[in-house]
């Protein structure tokens, strides 16, 4: 399988349509300077509410999607000193116990890579034009995020 | 009087509806997204119970009603994003 | 290689020798009523505040230290709706970029597996009996934790 | 009287300073850990300077100087910890 995609800085923004990789990800964004990394996944449950979940569908606007994930990566190392981000998010059908979206931050600190990795998928799921929709025993529902005024540029 | 064409990216739900991942509207007169958002609403009466909730997006930044447009920008509707976890 | 071992609430509190493999520990304790994961890798730094380090050598009181690692487990899951909870440190002499400690926290939401991980190191770096020796080019020194009381039963 | 026998478990820069993992101390009278870290420093005074920043355990629970020891028991001494990430 393919490494992640490194820009310039050695962070990785990437939509992909197979399995995520988290600890090849990892591996491959971290530095002898690093002390934490820290990692999220989000993962396909198997019920939304006690309802029965068989599959998920994830569809992007991908373009404004790799630009918003960069973007809050940008966020991130101004806020916080960070030494690496990755965000990777998967498109297509997912299966329960499959990862829809991996997030690794890794730093010379915990505290800093705990919060950035929270603020990241915080973020993620505010900004970044990706929709899921989740296919049940007796039908089907888009799921939708809470409408929030975002920042216009 | 120039008839302006606009393409308008659909997504997820809204692109469900409407049946199209993209539709192109035009219009003689376009200045803002209100005035696309409008045409969308005459051509495509099934979207307008929507209204409140959508995120207008121009060249993949986000904007809003009031957001001018220019000939040739991309400019997407789509629901309150849900993508992560779930 | 082995998998770790899972005690009867299918949690992981292992103290090992080798390297430890966070992505083998976490598709371990994973079930199918995740829908987030969080890990936390502490890593061998290459400099404490800019003083160079060759390796670390990590000490412990293997028996009370997994009494600890346990009951940070049972804590949390008093505490925060996690699904599972798995850490291990390993000890002996660990390289640069080599992991000491990995931690998995499995829960239905993010939220909970942030803070819960979060909490997981905090009071491990406190509570649990493991020293490291930090070996520098002109010198080694023992790394003290902070002296806090701690609570006796 | 009776000869009470403790073994005493050490760690870390304790161990070093002391030369050993395990030492053995024998008194007529233990009552409290306080005893035994009385007798660890008459036998090993190199320990003294170290004293207000000890941690104690009995049976693998934290202890404290008062903490009461009964023959067969498991006590330690060691400094703060430092596992973890650095």
């Amino acid at each position: 399988m393919r490494p992640y995609h490194q820009n310039e800085t050695g962070d990785v923004y990437q939509i992909v349509q197979d399995a995520i990789q988290l600890d090849k990800l990892a591996r491959q964004v971290s530095q002898p300077e690093d002390g934490a990394i820290v990692t999220f996944a989000g993962i396909v449950r198997n019920n939304t509410q006690g309802r029965r979940t068989l599959y998920l569908e994830y569809e992007g606007y991908e373009t404004m999607a790799l630009r918003k994930m960069s973007e809050i990566g940008a966020t991130i190392k101004q806020k916080w000193a960070v030494n690496q981000v990755g965000i990777v998010h998967r498109l297509g059908r997912l299966e329960i116990g499959e990862t829809s979206v991996g997030i690794v931050i890794t730093s010379a600190h915990r505290r800093i890579a705990f919060e950035a990795c929270h603020f990241a998928i915080d973020t993620l799921k505010k900004i970044v034009p990706i929709w899921k929709k989740e296919f049940f025993e007796d039908g089907e529902v888009w799921i939708e995020g809470d409408f929030t005024q975002l920042p216009t540029s | 009087m120039r008839i302006m064409k606009i393409k308008v990216l659909l997504f997820a739900r809204l692109r469900e509806i409407v049946g199209s991942e993209m539709v192109e509207l035009h219009r003689n007169e376009i200045f803002t997204v209100r005035d696309v958002w409008d045409t969308l609403q005459a051509e495509f009466p099934q979207v307008e119970g929507f209204g409140k909730s959508l995120l207008f997006s121009l060249n993949q930044e986000f904007a809003d009603l009031n957001t001018r447009i220019e000939d040739g920008d991309e400019l997407a509707i789509f629901p309150p994003v849900s993508g992560g976890d779930n």
